[in-house]
């Protein structure tokens, strides 16, 4: 099914209703619509105008698609002024749809761009068409239809078969298979289980998982369900970082709904099923998006990584064992028990299955959502659906897994996305944000960006990290202020390299990669920052700085 | 290191008596505790002027200028104003070795402490306005009176260094631990509590 | 009880199930540096001193927290552990005001022990003297927080085994301290006993007795290990 | 705070905690909802938290200190926060952030501002589409002309950010 484009297109107005295109106006473009629509009752009946989630180009809006029988069209950017002219481009052949449409034209954004017409909906096959507050909307898109089918039909081994065929990886940033972790916890000694849905979604850059929420939290909870019948956990928690009260808004609701409905709580659709799921919200701690860190947060502690082993699938919530996930792959649960483990595992590559969503931002025209299959050429996201820098200027590296991640440089865009292919390059997966920069960006100020990001978010529990890091910013201080020396390059990547190894969790561990990355591919940008080799003769020659900086002192 | 020869033997040998070894001590930011140690070094003194030339130092020598081609110079103290800063670059550049003689020259030690404050001018403010039972007033005296650096630094901070010989003082027998090797060329084996220990 | 078997650096050894990577070492006679892990208190693998590198690879272990396995090959001193273990305490007196010269613990402080254990002859990052201060408002006790390393000993053994939770963390990263109560002046935090295992098991001056001057103060890491054991055994019941 | 709004919200407090029924994995969301009240958590409440819930009083300002969005300080009158995610970042937000200090005469993320006005930072408000963006008094300010100093001078006038004081 193309991105974007309802199977059974009645006439309606879908306005995206999603943080994106509300922080562009959103709310304010469908109050108008209403108001239109409310002072031209005859003409605009049969005429639906529906909120939905992300339309996906976040950049452009706020959005609205305009169905009809005749097909879709998407606009972009539209003042609430142009909520009469929505109206009238929606109706059939009224008199004023050639105008209207007309005066939309400059609004117009084009299905057939790449940055649509590669997109390969799974996880995203709702977002943006159904109304993510109705869950009757959700139920007539299939939403529970999987849930139920898996409670009346398969035994949970079946289910973790069929999720294990499908090649389904972690889609947080680790890439662990999502099957073999669900085995993991299923074949635990007998007690009680529980399931997390990890939507802490920190990295900067990365808004997939918001979406998800905002655009259809009930395909989140169907595939939570069936994850909780698969590996036998009668609890779920969802947490949800606090930045994000539009996502946990709707998700309530839903959880709210769904509970009203029957689709949680005591024995769902007459099974022996059992689940309840709360809502937890963070309090604005990166670290908690790591597995060991968010468990604690819920138990209502620091989120203080502890050292793995034992896994939180051996024993995580208060003891038990516990099956942690993200949004994300939750979400693709649905889809995977609906076509099939084989269907999913037919898209993307040999290592990485199915297909996976990116958040596309920074130096880059198209900014928005995108979901492609797995080994998509790197440049093919970036330059052909992200229609590269906005000047016309060239792509100079391309930042995915946020600050545990790294910049990929433009010669390395034929690069396929996937999991070993992104870490042979030095960065990684991660969420799936990806952030575009161009010839202007300074590698060492990036570097340093998050390095103060990692001493900002560092939980101070063990030394590399909580001590490290500081040391590390403070090196790159050196190089962004064109201070340093040729001892520093070393002692930087000596550091860099120790942190890496000793830190106790993946946020320390993965702290050096975005220098480590840069200094890989942008050395010469490290290297034209070391300042003068200086030839003091003393006394006067070698000044002191102002700020007393006195090194640099070559025998 | 290893091959630490008095500078006068770079010259073919011949039978007269090896040169002597010129050897530096220097006095920064410090309390000249790791001086006093070094006096403790007792009759081993005796056996050092056989085999080193003091050349300059604050203990046993009146030179104010430090001489060029110096074979090993000891540092004590860190660097805390322009003359501190000043010297440290001089003896770097006229010495073949230079050790970090004490806690002050290895870590900045108690002089770094003023590096809680912010700057000369808080130290300046409380050491001569706040604290002053009467009379306050910042000394000025450009020329005289050497500026404060912003911050105390450790030696390495500012020079390369050779050899770091903690302790606060080091002990004379750390000291002469440390010395004896160099006297004959060799690298001192700076391991172990009693070598190492800060403090 | 069951046994496992492993190796350390080479060499055989065995050890109940259950125990610690580090007890595996020592059962080797292998002593790795610690400073955050003490025997009687939980286990937290901070201060990433007692790392050791599996043979077969992968991600290093902090000895104290992992769980010694059969057929295990672990190796404690390898050049590259050797390197991280002296940036980890170079980092340590970095962060930190660590002036020994007149410090209550200087020559019976974990801290300088492990310098020279991992042969810190000076420190190349540079030291960043942070604004910290001292609370002497206990009539007993001192705190001050330039020697603090953070190891949570003081948290733990009042957590663990004094069971009054006087002790937390407070703030985070960098900015991480120890707290007393809301973080208010010791001395005014009822909950404290005065029973001082904190400063039995600091492993630094940070914490000690306001009697104690400079290079005074000798602390009683044991303490913890030898009061869990009488209570876990009840070794000193009456009858 | 007037004798009776404090008592009101010591009984809205020991409300809150009994919905949760004094679990104590339920501090945060109970931080979440005293912060509501009071608008950031004074000493007091945290005090009648910790004693409500049955916990340490160090565990619970260590919790209400670990995480970011709470507030351990009165709030100034006005807030502005600049996002410095990557997205930001790399449209300008760095420079963007160095105005707003000059302008308001604070320092990022010193909650005690200048009195009436305090600039933080956050990571990242997911606004990466919109980017640079900075939220002022809870409006959202968007794609702001970093490099059009006037231009961006003109929008955070309109956004009610005062100028620094001429001299």
């Amino acid at each position: 099914m193309p991105v974007l484009q309802p199977e059974t297109p009645s006439r309606q107005l879908r306005c995206c209703g999603a943080s994106g295109c509300r922080s562009a106006g959103g709310e304010a473009l469908l109050a108008a619509l209403r108001t239109a629509r409310d002072a031209d009752a005859g003409a605009a009946a049969g005429l639906t105008i529906k909120p939905v989630g992300c339309l996906r180009l976040c950049g452009r809006g706020p959005l609205v698609a305009c169905d009809g029988p005749e097909g879709t069209r998407l606009y972009g950017a539209v003042p609430p002024e142009h909520a009469a002219d929505l109206l009238a481009a929606a109706r059939e052949d009224g008199p004023d749809a050639g105008v209207a449409r007309a005066a939309l034209e400059p609004h117009r954004l084009d299905l057939d761009e790449p940055f649509f017409r590669l997109q390969r909906p799974v996880v995203l096959e709702t977002c943006g068409q159904v109304d993510p507050e109705s869950i009757d909307d959700a139920f007539a898109h299939g939403a529970y239809d999987q849930l139920r089918r898996v409670l009346a039909e398969l035994t949970p081994k079946q289910v973790r078969d069929e999720v294990r065929r499908s090649g389904l990886r972690g889609r947080g940033g680790a890439g662990y298979p999502t099957g073999l972790k669900w085995d993991t916890v299923a074949l635990q000694p007998p007690g009680p289980r529980t399931v997390v849905c990890n939507a802490d979604e920190g990295d900067p850059g990365a808004f997939m998982d918001r979406s998800v929420l905002e655009s259809d939290p009930h395909r989140l909870i169907e595939g939570m369900a069936i994850a909780a019948y698969a590996v036998g956990a009668d609890h779920g928690y969802v947490y949800v970082r606090a930045e994000y009260p539009l996502a946990i808004e709707r998700l309530r609701l839903a959880l709210q709904q769904a509970r009203r409905k029957g689709v949680l709580g005591r024995g769902i659709f007459d099974s022996e099923f059992s689940l309840a799921i709360e809502v937890r919200v963070g309090a604005g701690a990166y670290v908690c998006g790591e597995e060991t860190a968010l468990l604690l947060s819920i138990q209502g502690q620091r989120g203080m990584p502890r050292p793995r082993p034992p896994y939180p699938a051996q024993s995580g919530l208060w003891g038990a064992p516990t099956l942690i996930n993200n949004v994300e792959t939750f979400s693709a649960v649905p889809a995977i028990l609906r076509e099939g483990g084989d269907w999913y595992a037919a898209m993307g590559t040999e290592g990485s299955r199915g297909t996976k969503v990116f958040a596309l931002s920074g130096a880059v025209r198209h900014t928005g959502l995108v979901e492609v299959p797995m080994g998509m050429p790197l440049r093919t996201v970036v330059e052909e659906m992200g229609g590269g820098v906005p000047d016309g200027s060239a792509v100079k590296a391309v930042q995915t897994g946020g600050p545990s991640g790294g910049c990929i440089p433009a010669e390395q865009l034929d690069t396929p996305v996937d999991y070993e292919s992104l870490l042979s390059l030095g960065s990684m997966m991660g969420s799936g944000g990806m952030v575009v920069m161009g010839e202007t960006t300074s590698m060492p100020v990036v570097a340093r960006h998050f390095m103060r990001f990692s001493v900002n978010e560092s939980c101070g529990k063990c030394v590399p990290c909580r001590a490290g890091t500081v040391q590390l910013a403070e090196l790159l201080d050196r190089f962004v202020e064109h201070r340093a020396e040729t001892a520093d390059l070393e002692r930087l990547e000596e550091l860099c390299g120790m942190v890496r190894a000793t830190s106790l969790c993946g946020l320390g561990q993965a702290a050096p990669n975005p220098v480590l990355s840069t200094l890989r591919w942008f050395r010469h940008e490290y290297e034209a920052a070391l300042r003068e080799p200086s030839h003091c003769e003393p006394p006067d020659s070698c000044t002191v700085g102002a700020d007393g900086e006195t090194r640099g002192y070559a025998p | 290191m290893s091959d630490l020869e008095p500078a006068g033997a770079a010259a073919p040998s011949t039978a007269e008596a090896p040169a002597k070894l010129r050897l530096a001590t220097v006095w920064l930011a410090g309390c000249s505790g790791c001086h006093m140690s070094f006096l403790d070094l007792d009759e081993f003194l005796f056996d050092l002027a056989e085999r080193a030339e003091v050349v300059f130092s604050p203990v046993a020598s009146d030179l104010k200028t430090f001489p060029e081609n110096v074979d090993l110079c000891l540092v004590e103290g860190a660097v805390a104003n322009v003359d501190n800063l000043e010297l440290a670059l001089t003896l770097r550049q006229r010495s073949r070795m230079v050790v970090s003689f004490g806690d002050c020259a290895v870590t900045a030690n108690v002089p770094g402490l003023r590096n809680l404050l912010t700057g000369p001018e808080a130290v300046l403010e409380r050491g001569y306005m706040e604290l002053a039972d009467r009379g306050a007033q910042l000394p000025h005296a450009p020329g005289i009176v050497p500026e404060l650096l912003e911050k105390v630094l450790p030696l390495h901070e500012v020079i390369p260094v050779d050899l770091y010989l903690p302790g606060c003082p080091p002990s004379a027998e750390r000291i002469r631990a440390a010395i004896e090797p160099l006297l004959h060329g060799q690298p001192p084996l700076l391991e172990g509590a009693a070598m190492l220990r800060f403090g | 009880m069951s046994v496992v078997t492993l190796r350390v650096n080479g060499q055989e050894v065995a050890v109940p199930a259950g125990a610690s990577l580090l007890e595996a070492a020592r059962a080797a006679g292998v002593e790795l540096p610690t400073l955050c892990h003490l025997e009687g208190l939980t286990p937290v693998g901070a201060c990433r001193l007692c790392l050791v590198a599996s043979e077969t690879g992968g991600r290093l272990l902090p000895a104290c927290a992992t769980e010694a396995a059969e057929g295990m090959a672990i190796r404690t001193d390898t050049e590259e552990l050797q390197r991280y273990r002296r940036m980890t305490v170079e980092l340590f007196f970095a962060e930190g005001n660590h002036v020994c010269a007149f410090c209550v613990a200087n020559g019976d402080c974990e801290l300088q022990d492990v310098a020279v254990a991992v042969g810190m002859d000076h420190s190349r990052f540079p030291y960043r003297y942070p604004h910290r201060h001292v609370d002497a408002s206990h009539p007993l006790f001192a705190l001050d927080h330039h020697r603090c390393i953070l190891c949570t000993r003081c948290v733990r053994v009042c957590d663990e085994i004094e069971g009054a939770h006087v002790w937390d963390v407070a703030q985070r990263g960098s900015e991480c301290t120890i707290i007393a109560g809301l973080d208010e002046p010791w001395g005014a935090v009822e909950a404290c006993t005065s029973c001082g295992k904190c400063v039995d098991v600091c492993p630094t001056g940070a914490l000690f007795r306001k009697e104690d001057t400079t290079a005074e103060k000798h602390p009683h890491a044991e303490r913890p290990e030898q009061l869990r054991r009488a209570r876990e055994q009840q070794q000193w019941r009456n009858q | 705070m007037s004798v009776t709004t404090a008592s009101a919200a010591a009984a809205s407090l020991a409300q809150v905690v009994r919905r949760h029924g004094a679990r104590s994995d339920a501090l945060i969301e109970v931080l979440h909802q005293v912060q509501e009240i009071h608008g950031y958590l004074p000493p007091e409440a945290l005090r009648e938290v910790a004693t409500l819930m049955r916990l340490p009083l160090s565990r619970v300002y260590g919790v209400a200190s670990f995480y970011h969005l709470f507030r351990l300080e009165p709030p100034t009158d006005h807030r502005c926060a600049v996002c410095l995610g990557t997205a930001c970042f790399v449209r300008g937000a760095a420079q963007l952030a160095q105005r707003l200090e000059t302008r308001l005469g604070v320092d990022l993320d010193d909650a005690a501002g200048n009195g009436t006005w305090a600039l933080q930072h956050v990571s990242c408000l997911g606004a990466c589409g919109q980017a640079p963006v900075v939220v002022v008094d809870g409006v959202l300010l968007t794609k702001l002309p970093v490099d059009r100093r006037e231009e961006l001078e003109s929008q955070l006038d309109a956004a009610g950010i005062p100028r620094p004081p001429t001299v």
